[in-house]
């Protein structure tokens, strides 16, 4: 009688989450087995987001593949140029100006800022709470204006240059960024207020979805996941690149690992960003914005070189294997959704539906950037 | 065969408050969706329909007229009648509920015994409805809905219920025009400070006001719409007007929940000063109240399901108890 | 964990799996300088000594970042590279084996680190390299009923 | 689509009904919460504060198609994704319209180049496309002109008389 209860109670069915689903934030599916409403097994199946940018990075010349790096994460697009652009600068032997290192650190906070303010917003829509998400936007909105200003994109930035940025940046960005980060600091109490501090959220996600650091070591998880973890993992700090050695700042490390940690991290990291978007701009030197003597088609020597950067979502990586032409042999991209994403099967297991979606929304996932 | 006067006028005036019934519940699914989407407009710093029509008045027309000329679409492996009936017994119940509740002394669908009775029981039908439509809709995100409605509304409905006996003890009467009248004068006589019957009388009001979010399916409570888990719950199958039914269904039950609240409450169409009771008192405090659930679902988040259930069972139940035992108490020695 | 020890690990990667004598190739360890290369540490091994790099790394408390091929078509060879890092010093491992381009097979590490799954389901959508003992190498980001490896140098030609 | 084919003049006339019927159709038009790359969020922007499509009646975001108007292709459709599209398309009750939204739902865009292998080019290779919003991504100012491109289509009037170039 017990096996046939046993046997009863353990009739699943499967469901098939996407690839259109609120939930998902664009084009994943999972595969999910249910019991009840508990999860047996969750196989997220991705590929319908893929791009070709692998391909492309072989088939384009080094500059032209520039604003396909703005095209995978989408949301934090100066982070994926940088590391980009980083990488071919390494192989290529090409010193940055100080001023355009500047330059870059602050646009890539800013849009840090931005991607951490829309990911508030959307994974309180997975919570089901609308109105944060407008509030978010409302913030975002200005960063934009301010990148537009410098950049002429709202969204897919293509900034950076090998050796520089293409455009130098103003006393009207300098004084409206200065605005933005008193705004944003004197909104933050807010959303602590709206979002933190509110019952439900906070039942929410308080011990919900905990990740261990050591899933996050065993599959690669980084960024907020990690951070989320107990593991003060920042490429900024680790590798140190560009000016950032040269800035103080926080990396902020919760020890819970559930979905409460992931989203205090990320709130912090705004902090932290506007400090040091702040310490970047009193301390912005004159000079030039481009390296001299950068050659219009770049020929990089042969060889192989990896660079890394720290993404609004893990760390980003760039493998660029060059043979001497224009064209890279081999530009593998490491994308930080992706590991993140894979340790969504482990970690959802036996949990709610309603629950491993505040999971799954909090490894802050962009589906291209995935499957690239 | 001859046809009595009075059976003409009764067949005459049964037809009017129908039709006015539903014309009421109609008119109020479309202006409460406007203020539902105005409203939060104004919380979140943005204008919200304004382009239809002035100030967007004609917005829920729009939608009226489109939702009914969409496309019905009944999904293969669907049981199309119980498909077809689920709108039906969602919106039925909702309008009867309506007709027992005194808006003024005079305006009032029917005056009976046993309104308030007559008013839970029909609620209750909306639940079968809704279940039997995700049922029927051969979609698994629909029968997670569907189950997830029965476990949620038994869950509330039992507060809900103790609330009332409770209040049923204190008033002796089921006949919801006695029990408005009984709160006549400034607001000191509502049952919501009637602290002499029971000190718990605003908490029993805060029971009631979150039973009835949570009965007729309201954010935080959305539970079977829950659109970033089950895409749109039980109502995923529907289309046009079988959706649009189900849509002004969940303002006639919001309309009828704040009513009640009103009306066991807030002392229906009385005046908080004692001054000029009427149908005006009463329709200023339900929309407050209507707006008051409109203000909540664009503020919170939602719940989780077991979260709610405890919710209910470990927390609002007890509470419940407490107040029906310390009413109980209370009437016998005062 | 100094590069110093890892290099000394690497070395005894031959030793250790002395079971299997008819590959006595040793591994190649080249300390590299990051600030040129990117990474620490450049271990190229022949194809069975994977695991055990894996392992060594896995043991030393590394993350393992990716698994990317690359078509040396020229010399009729595909590279598999492993990119592993720590979160402890922010040394990276670059760990690199070659396989025949006819018949790209190596072990799966997948049991070692379970999030080399879909970076060798990546791989072989791309590359065709067949990873034996992997769980289930299906499509990952190509259409189910994909037959293409669109990465290797000869596709589309 | 259906005013541009020849209906045979019946006996009773709806003109000023069907008129009635466009105007409430093009004035509430629902989109589908449908994001596939980089316009959907500007999409989502278009939805928020500043931009504010609620003012068309057209915010109302519906994730069933049964309940959707409007399909806005937003971003890269794959061959992965194509049989998706194809039956979240039939999924949707007629009378139904889609926006293409980027240059990528309009012909591929930057993901087109000799030998690619993974992107349908142009998702009016899958199902007809009413409006298209070209950009990459279009600006939220795009988006909301495309779907006042989309009501004139349907009344036969613009909401607001073209800005003269000045």
């Amino acid at each position: 009688m017990s096996i046939e209860a046993q046997t009863l109670h353990r009739e699943t069915f499967i469901l098939n989450l996407g690839p259109q689903h609120p939930a998902t934030h664009g084009v994943l599916r999972i595969k999910l087995t249910l019991d009840g409403e508990y999860i047996e097994n969750a196989e997220p199946v991705i590929g319908y987001g893929h791009r070709m940018h692998e391909k492309m990075g072989e088939n384009r010349t080094y500059a032209k593949f520039l604003p396909n790096t703005a095209r995978m994460d989408y949301v934090a697009a100066m982070f994926n140029t940088h590391g980009y652009v980083c990488a071919i600068e390494r192989l290529a032997g090409i010193t940055v100006p100080e001023r355009a290192d500047f330059i870059r650190v602050i646009t890539a906070e800013l849009n840090r800022v931005a991607s951490h303010l829309l990911w508030v917003g959307a994974f309180l829509i997975d919570l089901g709470g609308f109105t944060p998400l407008l509030y978010t936007f409302d913030d975002r909105e200005q960063i934009l204006d301010l990148l537009e200003a410098v950049t002429g994109a709202r969204l897919t930035f293509c900034y950076y240059r090998f050796g520089g940025v293409c455009n130098d940046i103003d006393d009207d960005f300098i004084a409206g960024t200065r605005k933005f980060v008193a705004r944003l600091r004197s909104r933050m109490a807010m959303y602590h207020a709206l979002i933190t501090k509110n019952v439900i959220f906070r039942r929410r996600c308080e011990n919900i979805g905990p990740i261990s650091a050591e899933i996050c070591r065993k599959y690669g998880a980084t960024g907020p996941v990690i951070r989320g973890s107990g593991v003060a993992y920042d490429v900024r700090k680790a590798e140190p690149y560009s000016i950032y050695p040269r800035l103080d700042f926080n990396v902020p490390v919760y020890d819970q690992g559930d979905c409460m940690a992931r989203y205090l991290v990320r709130m912090d990291e705004i902090v932290e960003s506007l400090r040091i978007v702040e310490q970047a701009l009193e301390r912005l030197p004159s000079g030039p914005i481009m390296a001299e003597k950068v050659p219009r088609i770049l020929k990089p020597p042969k060889g192989d070189c990896y660079f890394n950067v720290e993404s609004a979502r893990g760390s980003f990586g760039v493998r660029v294997i060059s043979d001497g032409t224009d064209k890279a042999y081999r530009l593998k991209l490491r994308s930080p959704c992706f590991s993140n994403l894979s340790i969504f099967q482990e970690c959802s297991r036996g949990m709610l539906l309603a629950d491993a979606l505040a999971l799954l929304g909090t490894l802050d996932l962009v589906i291209p950037d995935i499957d690239r | 065969m001859i046809i009595s006067h009075e059976l003409v006028i009764g067949v005459v005036r049964l037809t009017l408050y129908v039709v006015g019934l539903i014309a009421f519940a109609a008119f109020n699914a479309a202006y409460l969706s406007l203020l539902e989407r105005k409203a939060p407009a104004w919380f979140q710093l943005r204008y919200g329909p304004k382009e239809v029509g002035p100030f967007g008045l004609l917005q829920p027309v729009a939608d009226g007229i489109k939702l009914l000329t969409k496309q019905l679409l009944v999904q293969e492996g669907a049981d199309v009648l119980l498909f077809k009936l689920a709108p039906v017994m969602v919106i039925v119940p909702a309008i009867m509920c309506l007709a027992v509740i005194p808006f003024s002394e005079t305006i009032g669908g029917r005056n009976i015994n046993l309104g308030l009775l007559a008013t839970f029981s029909f609620s209750a039908i909306h639940v079968l409805g809704t279940m039997l439509g995700g049922w029927a809709s051969y979609n698994k995100y629909a029968s997670i809905a569907a189950a997830r409605v029965v476990a949620q509304n038994i869950a509330y409905e039992i507060p809900l219920l103790l609330v009332v006996v409770a209040l049923v003890m204190v008033t002796h009467t089921f006949n919801l025009h006695e029990i408005v009248a009984q709160q006549a004068g400034a607001f000191w006589h509502w049952n919501i400070l009637r602290l002499q019957a029971s000190p718990l009388m605003p908490l029993a009001f805060l029971i009631f006001f979150t039973c009835m979010l949570a009965e007729s399916n309201r954010a935080p409570f959305d539970m079977i719409e829950a659109e970033s888990e089950l895409v749109a719950g039980a109502f995923t199958e529907y289309s046009g007007m079988g959706f649009g039914i189900f849509f002004i269904a969940e303002y006639a039950n919001i309309v009828v929940g704040c009513s009640l609240a009103t009306v066991l409450f807030l002392g229906g169409w009385h005046c908080p000063f004692g001054l000029l009771p009427g149908l005006h008192w009463f329709l200023i405090k339900m929309y407050a109240l209507c707006f008051a659930v409109i203000w909540v679902r664009w503020s919170f988040p939602r719940t989780q399901f077991y979260g709610l259930l405890n919710l209910s069972w470990k927390f609002l139940i007890p509470l419940a108890f407490i107040h029906l035992a310390l009413t109980a108490v209370m009437l016998k020695l005062v | 964990m100094p590069i110093s020890t890892l290099k000394i690990k690497f070395a005894n990667i031959a030793v250790r799996t002395a079971a299997t004598p008819d590959s006595p190739v040793t591994p190649l360890v080249i300390e590299t300088q990051h600030a040129t290369k990117g990474y620490d540490l450049d271990v190229t091994v022949p194809v069975e000594r994977v695991v055990d790099a894996a392992r060594i790394m896995d043991e030393t408390a590394f993350m393992l970042e990716a698994i990317s091929g690359v078509d040396w078509i020229a010399e009729q060879q595909v590279e598999v590279v492993y990119d592993y890092t720590t979160v402890i010093s922010g040394a990276r491992v670059v760990v690199r084996t070659r396989v025949p381009r006819m018949t790209p097979e190596l072990p799966t590490i997948s049991d070692i680190y379970p999030g080399a799954n879909w970076h060798e389901r990546e791989a072989h959508d791309f590359f065709g390299i067949v990873f034996t003992g992997h769980p289930e190498l299906i499509p990952l980001l190509l259409p189910e009923d994909a037959d293409f490896h669109p990465l290797r140098k000869d596709f589309g030609a | 689509m259906e005013k541009q084919t020849e209906i045979p003049s019946g006996l009773v006339h709806f003109a000023a009904l069907d008129k009635m019927l466009n105007l409430a159709r093009a004035n509430s038009l629902w989109p589908m919460t449908f994001g596939l790359a980089c316009c959907a969020i500007e999409m989502m922007a278009t939805g928020a504060s500043r931009f504010d499509m609620a003012r068309f009646g057209c915010e109302v975001f519906r994730p069933s198609p049964r309940q959707c108007d409007l399909m806005i292709v937003c971003g890269t459709v794959n061959k992965k994704m194509a049989p998706a599209v194809i039956t979240l398309y039939d999924q949707m009750p007629e009378p139904k319209w889609v926006l293409a939204l980027g240059n990528c739902a309009i012909s591929g865009g930057p993901f087109k180049f000799p030998g690619q292998y993974a992107v349908v080019e142009g998702v009016d290779k899958l199902i007809p496309v009413d409006i298209y919003v070209p950009g990459c991504p279009p600006r939220p100012e795009a988006l909301i002109e495309g779907i006042l491109k989309l009501e004139e289509k349907l009344t036969g009037w613009r909401r607001w008389p073209v800005a003269s170039a000045s």
